[in-house]
């Protein structure tokens, strides 16, 4: 009996929504999809919180704009994100000082039942968790752990994107998780390809690509 | 103190496993080096949280356990003490144990690949109802 | 005792050079990297294989133009990998019928394991072994099993890239890796980004991006 | 035959772990269910792999293991026959046995995310050198 599991029950207890951001294929876009998502609700505002569940290599605090070096957590009823841009943020770069984090696949599931017993999220309209390409622990004790979820799913036109995404659909189909979106990136059936998207991920939210990814979700988020 | 949201898994996880008992007589808890969790800390707010809770407490005992590394890459085992290490890598495996993976490595073949075999964190020795 | 662990060392022992394509953020070019690596070697002469190591979403039979569908593998002396582009090819995709295949930590690195233990490559130049985004289990028993290992790490401009691929650095230097080549894709510096790219993933072996590859690589591998 | 490399890794493990022995008295390998192997080629080349390498061998026993599997997500645990299963999967299990994760699910609540508890595959229960 893991009592972090009893733990997470009560930590995420007063959160409305849960959307854990997918794709087995890496690079599609799911950390900026993410964030955006995140930066979007908090601008019609809602309060809303973002995970980072990419444990061994986080990025999404890049464009979120916060430096991992500068935050000193508060403790009180467990240890409370970080505001930035709107939105509630925590990620396990605060315990690592941005160095690499190999682990292995226990560990990985142990490291996320610890954040998700500690943090002290509050009452949130909606919970965003940006997840690791791969099949593998962080997505599945996602799964088992997290009440309420929904899925968004991102691929782009690639052929190996495309086929990584038919398999996760049929896999969430198996397992019963909700697809509350599929976003194709990169892409003009979905969001565009921005050729500077790079040089703007310090201020993401002043993008079209943020605009076009709140649009898409605020069109399927049916509340 | 994010000790209070540990205390209050375990007694979570307690009265869901009992289906709400009217006493606690006993309870072992045991605490892995690595968390550097204060035993005065945890009491107090499982006691504090158990108590609100209706449900008496009788004797509380905690168990240090040493930190036991083993290296996947040669085999090494070695302990480490979080009390030696910087205050702030102390406080990141405070929150999360598994940081320790960032900051050290097998003293001696120099891998990050290496198990924790014992005092990871908090869990739940033993307990008697009544 | 895993008996795996010596059947690896006897299967790879007629392999003379072993090259880790690596990178902890995905949608880099890992494994068109891999697999132009492995094409561009075997248009020169040598005998090289290559292994997808990527095991819960294997993509490197997509350029290499293998129908997973379509492949009956022989056993001799352990199971032959198949030839396609004059390569040596074994993916964990020839045993899932190209479904998903969720993981756990344990279970990756035992199906390396076997894979390793199993496949029969014979004499090769070079094996050329394309890995997954991330720093878990997959990264960590390769690297751990195969011997006379060097890593190719591929990074692009993106700073959520680049900051990955800073942390991996830091990781191969601790772990005693030799680093053979940093390939810098969709960038001036290193391979430039080629828009149409996606469109030509069935003949790689004829595109620009590939003949950089294997003029990258042949800079590098001193032999 | 892919037997081959699985006796092969079994003969090169007992022979590093002995330090070349003279003879293998009594060896048990456990043959887990899943991957359907048949013992009998098994053991022909185990007996051929040792002679050759000049190892005399006693008695090989055999012990199969029926497959039991865990369901993370609901508890469920069952069991598998792969002799009732496809030909094709049948044969993908027998040379990876790991790929069970994308052919079934848990027949009680129809996760993916289950743990082979027993009877995945070929090895070492006992050895008796001399
Ligand atoms: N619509 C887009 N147009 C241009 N570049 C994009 C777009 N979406 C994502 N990218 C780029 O792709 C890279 C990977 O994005 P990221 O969100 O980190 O993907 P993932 O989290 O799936 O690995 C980033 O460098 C980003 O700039
Ligand atoms: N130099 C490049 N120019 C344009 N597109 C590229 C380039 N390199 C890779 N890509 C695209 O990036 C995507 C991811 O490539 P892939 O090799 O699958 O990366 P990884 O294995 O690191 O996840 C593919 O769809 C591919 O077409
Ligand atoms: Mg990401
Ligand atoms: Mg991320
Ligand atoms: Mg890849
Ligand atoms: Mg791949
Ligand atoms: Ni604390
Ligand atoms: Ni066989
Ligand atoms: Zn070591
Ligand atoms: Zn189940």
């Amino acid at each position: 009996m893991d009592p972090r599991v009893h733990g997470i029950r009560r930590m995420l207890s007063g959160i409305r929504r849960i959307w854990v951001v997918l794709s087995p294929k890496g690079g599609v876009g799911k950390t900026l999809v993410s964030v955006c998502t995140a930066i979007g609700l908090a601008r019609e505002g809602r309060t809303v919180g973002l995970l980072d569940a990419d444990v061994t290599n986080p990025t999404a605090h890049i464009p979120l704009g916060v430096d991992p070096r500068g935050v000193e957590l508060r403790e009180e009823e467990g240890v409370v994100p970080v505001r930035a841009k709107g939105v509630l943020f925590m990620s396990p770069v605060f315990f690592t000082e941005d160095r690499a984090l190999p682990l292995r696949g226990w560990e990985i599931s142990s490291i996320l039942r610890e954040l998700l017993a500690i943090t002290n999220w509050g009452r949130l309209d909606c919970l965003v968790v940006d997840t690791p390409p791969g099949l593998a622990d962080e997505t599945l004790e996602l799964l088992l752990l997290l009440p309420r979820k929904e899925a968004i799913l991102v691929s782009t036109p690639s052929p190996m994107a495309s086929t990584s995404a038919r398999r996760m659909e049929e896999f969430l189909r198996d397992e019963g998780i909700p697809l509350l979106a599929h976003i194709e990136n990169m892409s003009p059936r979905g969001i565009p390809y921005y050729p500077n998207l790079d040089a703007e991920i310090g201020h993401i939210e002043g993008t079209e690509f943020c605009r076009k990814v709140s649009e898409i979700i605020r069109s399927v988020q049916n509340d | 103190m994010h000790e209070w949201a540990l205390a209050n898994a375990i007694v979570d996880a307690l009265l869901a496993h009992a289906g709400e008992p009217r006493e606690v007589k006993f309870l072992e808890i045991r605490l892995g080096k690595l968390q550097s969790v204060a035993p005065e800390d945890i009491e107090f707010w499982l006691r504090q949280l158990l108590e609100e809770r209706g449900v008496k407490v009788g004797e509380v005992k905690f168990v240090q356990e040493e930190v036991v590394l083993r290296c996947r890459r040669c085999g090494h085992e070695w302990s480490l003490d979080p009390s030696e290490a910087p205050e702030t890598v102390r406080e990141y495996m405070h929150f999360v144990p598994e940081a320790v993976h960032a900051f050290y490595r097998c003293p001696r073949c120099g891998s990050h690949d290496y198990e924790v075999v014992r005092g990871r964190g908090v869990y739940i020795g033993k307990v008697v109802f009544r």
